[in-house]
């Protein structure tokens, strides 16, 4: 079998961070080769190198036996590679169609006929005529694929594309890309899920700190071989939950229905959940199906009106109606899933960061900043929670993603609050330092607090929930306990199938 | 992302150069000037030198220099603190304008009054008047969501108007021929002379004082730092709980503050009387001065002391140079936009992109 | 000898045409007849206020030995110039006040504009006049009311509207109130203060009768030009400068007219018959010789007042803070 | 002549400025980049513009030399906001007020003056219908100026180069992935913004008023602005949002010349107050105005 694409010796850095570093790597014809690595790895950058988004510093690309340079997606397109990026490359309010129509050459309708062709070969139907901001996660990604397949392409790269779907859509995924593989095309998948890529992959490439670390065939290697390969050393045990008493009521919504300013928004409907010190209760679902509605709904970023207080209730409090400063007084306190930009404001230092949510604790007297105190607790959270840094003068944009978390966390649990709201408490963050993440999320329920966390992966949340409920379509599925409920099951609950025979659960 | 040029983001901004662009911005606006001047036939060296080094050279000039910097100072402090929230308040001359009337409001009915506190009594009106128009526009952003920029810049077309109507109407001087304008105004009405001989009134003091509460509200108050969020990270501030609409009041009351003070001191200083053309332009001048002076109390101090040497030095060279009163705003234009290239090298080093690498999306 | 230094100063663009024009070109005019003795230095675009009395100030100080302010605007600093520097000579536009070495001149447009009026009358058809304001300050309004009262002594039926800008500047603006006033079926415009052509050069293409004031703008409109009221202040501006060179300043009130040369009216069409030509010449007669002057009784307010009695003529104290207008005039005056 | 047929005569040309520059600047925004110089632009395209009339040169040269001026002026804010991630409204600011500075030096010399403009070209038939015939009597300009407002809308809905537009103001960062060159088009579509104001100056100096004075463009630029939000972003309502703000210009003089019992004050501020009104009823409808508007709008990418 000849080589489709080969680097040799490839190179790329951001400023200082050298992200990839002296990579070779060797892609067959009509193969599934898997890219491996932790978060930060360098695997996407790896990818963006392929498609011409970033040129390499050093090093060279051959393609089909005869070097060459990328410097633009446009070229590689030209090439036959395709890729469906990590965030989606759509545009909202476009439709499908319309999408397409600007990869693809062609007019609409005759596109609408190709996308509807291609949809039931590869089993990826969606509406041509669909606005984009419409459409789940999984059609999204169908689209993305869509879009490049029908250029031809022999090399298909997709980033991550199982993040976004839920555990029955994989396999559907999967069936797509063996198809794929059939017809000839080259696919490079990039995942951190072990099982997935010892299910497809004919080889791996493992990358750690912007270097190839191992090549192996992924079908003959073990999951926790992997995942030494990945790391470098043993993975960190999981923390088993520890018997505990529940507290009174921290947070309860009854039937809430909201529909967001936002008309790409989902609406929310009937939502309604109660949470108590001392547990940790879990919403599962894929992205895109109410999360960002509900998060705000409950931070306060988003008000229900008069009507609505009662609604929501904190601590015992109606709250519907209340601001998010309002609702922190009552206790509240919340970690978000965009650090940079929300949890922190990226051109300022962590001290003045550590004001954005703790400048009720003494730092503001008389309508002014107290330095000291601003600096103590700030220089408490780096220390207790191991914040890799300089100190509180550093500017938040120039922490790791990690660390920033970890500060973000640290801030948010220092304030000692009843109930803390976590979103994605894990994203992009290493294994260690989520692991980590975990132990003190548990540690602070055992203490009494009530914690509700989002997140998109199933086993965080079956690590370290109480309980789980499903978000879809903007719908809350009955609360499930963790230990009398699988993956399988809250499957069908992310896929709606479950949602309406279940109503008595509850 | 750019074309030509690669930014690479510095570890820290640099002081150094912090303080060194805006030399260098005026370095480029007088090499830029220069060759418009040559390029229209203007002398080229009378003009630098009437517009630049003149207001220097006598004490009568350069206590002008400080009259003209007041204004410019006090509204540019008020006017920065909305721009760092990023709410854009365009529209300080008809804030200016509107506090000139309330102020003038005074004198007009009480033309006969010698009370002391006469004078700090129209202060107090001027900025109420400021605010009072910037709150229009503040209260139509928060309940309608109408663009700042464009409703602060209509109102202030509307304010001319509004000017226009009392002059020509119930405001006009009984004695005054029914020229468009209102009583000169007794001596309780106008501001007390900062330095004898010269038209420097305390209104100077009060830029002076603006600038130190502009100073403690930006670096030191909970609420200026809240404004900042606003303005840095707008999903931030929603995250802490900042409410925006605060945000627009505070930013667009304080500018309008400002603004209408700044126009009671021009009526009660070196105008003495409300007339059409209370406002040469202060408003948008003080636009200028606060980006020129990095949005910074103290930068302002800076940047207001330039604008108003060139004002000066282009009336100079309007008589000594016959420079058109238009090479004044080109001047102003060319400082800003060198300024805002220059700024870029503060936060980021920046070089030529290498050849072939694009970092922009390439052919499609 | 050393030259004469004269500073003039004005509000509006020293151009082409309009009012700052009339001053420089009277000063011009001056200079050629003493052969050059006069340094002018012109700065015009200069607004009312403390800018303005700073660039006076800095002309003094450059040498100007007089200063002449443009605009009714530049008063009061130009006063407080004039008792800083006894050695100058300040001459003032359309003001009313006087200092040992500070005048005052105004001219009469009105004295023109309703010697205007008689011709307009006797081209219109529709019997409506239009005309075009910046802004209703007494200048204008003389300028308008006297124009109605010229039209209404040719056909007491005419009515005049008239359109006020609210700006010195608009030209886009005064050539749409024009246009306003020409679909109301006016037949002849008069641009009034307006400096721009703007007007003019409209209604050449509109195919109405126009004039203005200050300086000709007949080239804008050379079939459709009724005529022009010119302001020629060299006569005046000779006087003063004589003076200031013999050391005889005396601060003087110059209210000047026909009489005095300084109003003419020029350019006539030559639509105009022999007959109003002739009405026309015995109006500008009895004019200059004061036997019956533009607001000669009856004056009839717009309300229908009469603000002066058959047989008396207004005084100037009357003219000068005038804020009516007389009937004949249909348009409200804003309040 | 009545009002009515004097405002329905009138306002498509008295639109025509703030058309042409309202539609431009709407392509530049469509791609997420704001102008704050229009004002500046269109002084420097009246200027430029007049001076070719006035020394003989024929329109079509006049407009050309005045979109040139505009583009280029247009690509000062393009460098400074795309190349030097300038804040766009300090940016766009700058450029206004230097447009203005330069064009009243340059003009200096032809302060006032005045040239010819355009005749009027009837549309055979509908010129003469009673009451609506003046609307079919208008100057060439005019005319192209609604065709071209056509085009730009049926540009910007159903071509791809359209799409392609509202792709990267949409969202830059995925535009660029799929491999649009996003500051390129953003330099085109600034350019073009600045290509329109040039010629609306231009149609300002030499055709509306034909004639060159310092200020004459009064506000206009900033009326332009208003009106693509006052649009929602949307060609057809920017398009009626001009001819409106044309006729209320032209029935306040209309309304005075009718000897409309309202202070003249009130009726001058009359545009500025509608515009304030409608603005705030327009933008208060959240969801129109997330649907149409552009969501980078004056972000540096
Ligand atoms: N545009 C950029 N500028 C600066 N640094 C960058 C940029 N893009 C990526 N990096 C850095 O390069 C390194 C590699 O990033 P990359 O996105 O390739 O990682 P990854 O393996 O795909 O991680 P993940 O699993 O989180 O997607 C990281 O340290 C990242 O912060
Ligand atoms: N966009 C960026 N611009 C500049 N520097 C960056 C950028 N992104 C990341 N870096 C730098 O790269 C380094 C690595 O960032 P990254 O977020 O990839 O860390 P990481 O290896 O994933 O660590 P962690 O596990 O803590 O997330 C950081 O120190 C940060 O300063
Ligand atoms: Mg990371
Ligand atoms: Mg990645």
């Amino acid at each position: 079998m000849t080589a489709l694409l080969r680097l040799e010796g490839v190179s790329k850095s951001y400023g200082t961070v050298q992200a990839n570093k002296s990579i070779d790597l060797t892609v067959d014809e009509a193969s599934i080769h898997a890219i491996l690595g932790e978060n930060g790895a360098g695997k996407s950058t790896l990818m963006k190198l392929i498609y011409g988004v970033e040129e390499p510093d050093q090093g060279r690309v051959v393609w089909q036996g005869r070097e060459t340079r990328i410097d633009a997606p446009s070229t590689a397109r030209r090439l036959g590679i395709g890729m469906v990026f990590q965030h989606f490359s759509l545009f909202e309010t476009l439709t499908v169609v319309e999408n397409i129509a600007l990869v693809v050459p062609g007019k609409r309708a005759e596109l609408a006929v190709k996308v509807r062709d291609f949809g039931a070969r590869f089993g990826l139907e969606v509406d041509p005529f669909a606005s984009v901001h419409s459409l789940s996660m999984g059609e999204r990604q169908r689209v993305e694929i869509i879009r490049c397949l029908l250029l031809n392409p022999k090399l298909l790269i997709l980033d991550e594309p199982t993040s976004v779907l839920p555990p029955q859509s994989v396999e559907r995924l999967f069936e797509t890309l063996r198809l794929l593989r059939e017809e000839g095309v080259s696919i490079l998948f990039i995942s951190h899920k072990l099982e997935e890529i010892r299910a497809i992959c004919d080889a791996a490439t493992v990358l750690r700190a912007g270097q190839v670390v191992e090549r192996v065939d992924p079908r003959q290697a073990s999951a926790a071989d992997l995942a030494r390969m990945m790391i470098g050393r043993d993975m960190p045990a999981a923390q088993p939950g520890l018997a505990h008493d529940l507290g009174e009521e921290r947070l309860r919504l009854e039937r809430v229905n909201h529909t967001p300013d936002d008309p790409f928004g989902v609406t929310l409907a009937n939502v309604s959940l109660s949470l108590r010190g001392g547990e940790i209760l879990g919403i599962a679902g894929i992205s895109g199906n109410g999360q960002k509605e509900l998060v705000r709904l409950i931070s306060g970023e988003t008000r229900l009106g008069r009507a609505g207080r009662d609604s929501i209730r904190l601590m015992g409090q109606p709250a519907g109606h209340l601001g998010a400063a309002a609702r922190r007084e009552l206790g509240f306190a919340f970690v978000p899933e965009e650090r940079l930009g929300r949890g922190a404001v990226p051109d300022m230092t962590l001290a003045d960061n550590t004001l954005l949510t703790a400048h009720a604790r003494g730092m503001v007297r008389a309508g002014l900043i107290q330095r000291g105190r601003e600096r103590d607790y700030t220089r408490r959270c780096i220390e207790e929670f191991d914040v890799r840094t300089a100190g509180p003068d550093v500017e938040a944009a120039n922490l790791s993603g990690g660390n920033l978390q970890k500060f973000i966390m640290g801030r948010e649990i220092h304030l000692g609050p009843k109930l803390l709201l976590c979103s994605q408490p894990t994203w992009g963050v290493d294994i260690g330092a989520a692991t980590e993440i975990r132990r003190r999320l548990v540690a602070l329920r055992d203490q009494g607090t009530a914690i509700l966390i989002l997140s998109d992966e199933l086993s965080e949340l079956f690590e370290i929930c109480d309980r789980l409920q499903v978000l879809h379509h903007g719908e809350l599925s009955p609360s499930l306990m963790t230990a009398a409920t699988n993956s399988a099951e809250i499957g069908e609950y992310m896929l709606g199938r479950a949602s309406k025979e279940n109503d008595h659960v509850a | 992302m750019t074309m030509w040029l690669d930014l690479i983001r510095r570890e820290r901004p640099s002081t150094a150069l912090m303080l060194l662009v805006p030399l260098i911005a005026v370095a480029f606006a007088a090499a830029a000037s220069a060759a418009l001047f040559t390029i229209t036939g203007k002398p080229v060296g009378a003009a630098l030198y009437a517009l630049l080094i003149e207001p220097f050279m006598t004490r009568s000039a350069f206590s002008e220099v400080l009259l003209k910097m007041g204004p410019l100072l006090l509204i540019a402090q008020g006017l920065a603190i909305g721009f760092r929230a990023q709410i854009f308040n365009i529209g300080a001359e008809g804030q200016f304008v509107l506090g000139a009337i309330f102020a003038a409001a005074i004198p007009v009915y009480f033309p006969d009054s010698t009370s002391i506190w006469l004078w700090p009594l129209m202060m107090v009106m001027g900025a109420l008047g400021g605010a009072l128009w910037a709150g229009l526009a503040a209260f139509w952003r928060v309940r309608t969501n109408a663009n700042e920029i464009l409703v602060t810049l209509m109102l202030g077309f509307v304010a001319t108007q509004l000017l226009n109507y009392l002059l020509l109407g119930p405001w006009k001087d009984p004695m005054g021929f029914n020229f468009p304008q209102t009583v000169m105004f007794q001596y309780e009405a106008m501001l007390p002379t900062l330095i004898p001989g010269t038209r420097v009134n305390v209104s100077f003091l009060f830029a002076i004082a603006a600038t130190l509460l502009a100073w403690v509200y930006v670096k030191r108050s909970f609420s200026g730092y809240q404004l900042m969020v606003g303005g840095l990270a707008p999903d931030a501030a929603s995250y802490a709980g900042f409410r925006e609409s605060r945000a627009v009041w505070i930013s667009l009351l304080i500018g309008g503050l400002a603004a209408g003070l700044a126009g009671a001191a021009e009526v009660a200083g070196p105008v003495g009387q409300l007339q059409r053309s209370i406002s040469t332009g202060y408003g948008f001048a003080a636009i200028i001065v606060a980006y020129l002076g990095g949005l910074n109390p103290l930068g302002m101090v800076f940047s207001s002391f330039l604008l108003a040497v060139i004002y000066i030095g282009g009336d100079n060279a309007m008589v000594s140079a016959e420079l058109p009163v238009a090479s004044v705003r080109l001047f102003q234009g060319l400082v800003l936009i060198a300024y805002l290239a220059a700024l870029t090298w503060i936060r980021y080093r920046v070089q030529w992109r290498k050849r072939g690498a694009t970092q922009d999306g390439g052919r499609a | 000898a050393e030259p004469l230094n004269i500073a003039l100063i004005t509000p509006s663009p020293i151009a082409d045409v309009g009012w700052s024009r009339s001053l420089a070109t009277g000063l011009e005019e001056v200079n050629k007849e003493l052969g050059g003795a006069l340094k002018l230095t012109f700065i015009d675009k200069i607004n009312e206020g403390p800018d303005a009395d700073r660039i006076m100030e800095k002309a003094v100080a450059d040498g100007n030995k007089i200063v002449i302010a443009g605009s009714f605007g530049y008063m009061n600093g130009a006063m407080q110039l004039a008792r800083r520097h006894p050695d100058v000579a300040v001459l003032h536009a359309s003001g009313f006040k006087t200092l040992p070495n500070f005048s005052n001149f105004t001219a009469r447009n009105y004295e023109g504009t309703y010697l205007m009026g008689m011709a307009a009358a006797s081209v219109t058809k529709s019997k409506k006049l239009g005309v075009v304001g910046a802004f209703p300050i007494p200048e204008l309004l003389a300028s308008n009311s006297a124009f109605a009262l010229g039209a209404q002594a040719i056909d007491p039926t005419i009515e005049v509207s008239v359109v006020w800008v609210n700006s010195w500047f608009d030209p886009a603006k005064e050539q749409d109130s024009a246009k306003a006033l020409i679909a109301q079926g006016c037949d002849v415009v008069f641009s009034n203060a307006q400096d721009t052509p703007s007007v003019v050069a409209l209604c050449e293409k509109e195919g109405v009768y126009t004039f203005n004031l200050n300086s000709t703008m007949k080239k804008y409109a050379p079939t459709k030009y009724l005529g022009v009221v010119l302001t020629d202040w060299a006569p005046y501006f000779k006087r003063e400068i004589d003076a200031k060179i013999a050391g005889t300043f005396e601060g003087t009130a110059n209210w000047l007219g026909i009489k005095d040369g300084v109003i003419k009216c020029v350019d006539w069409s030559a639509d105009l018959s022999a007959e109003i030509v002739e009405k026309i010449k015995a109006a500008e007669a009895a004019i200059a010789d004061g036997s019956h002057p533009p607001f000669a009784g009856p004056v009839i307010k717009d309300d229908g007042t009469e603000l002066a009695a058959a047989g008396t003529n207004m005084t100037d104290e009357q003219l000068w803070p005038m804020d009516w207008q007389v009937k004949g005039i249909v348009t409200p005056l804003p309040k | 002549m009545s009002a009515i047929e004097f405002i329905l005569s009138g306002m498509l040309a008295a639109a025509t400025p703030f058309l042409l520059a309202a539609l431009g600047e709407l392509v530049a925004e469509k791609s997420g980049v704001m102008n704050l110089g229009l004002e500046g632009i269109m002084a420097l395209g009246a200027v430029i513009g007049f001076i070719c009339v006035y020394h003989g040169g024929p329109h079509l040269l006049a407009f050309l030399a005045a979109g040139v001026i505009g583009v280029l002026a247009a690509l000062i804010l393009a460098v400074l906001a795309l190349e030097f991630r300038a804040d766009q409204v300090a940016a766009g600011l700058a450029v206004g007020i230097f447009g203005q500075g330069l064009a009243a030096l340059i003009g200096k010399p032809y302060e006032s003056l005045t040239t010819t403009g355009l005749s009027q070209i009837a549309i055979p038939g509908l010129a003469s219908l009673p009451m609506v015939g003046g609307l079919f009597k208008q100057d060439a300009v005019t005319w192209l100026t609604l065709i071209a407002a056509l085009v730009i809308a049926l540009v910007l809905s159903k071509s791809r180069l359209g799409l392609v537009i509202r792709a990267v103001g949409e969202n830059p960062q995925a535009a660029r992935a799929i491999g649009y060159p996003v500051i390129r088009i953003r330099y085109a579509t600034v350019a073009f913004g600045g290509l329109m104001a040039g010629f609306a100056g231009a149609y300002a100096a030499t055709v509306y008023t034909p004639m060159w004075a310092d200020g004459m463009i009064a506000g206009r630029g900033w009326i332009a602005l208003a009106l693509v939000v006052f649009g929602t972003w949307v060609t057809g309502r920017v398009f009626a949002g001009a001819l409106l703000f044309g006729a209320l210009s032209l029935a306040e003089l209309a309304a005075q010349a009718k000897g409309v019992h309202l202070p003249s004050q009130l009726l001058a501020a009359m545009p500025y107050l509608v515009t304030i009104i409608i603005l705030g009823v327009i933008s208060s409808n959240k969801l129109r105005m997330k649907r149409n508007s552009v969501a980078s709008l004056g972000k540096p990418f």
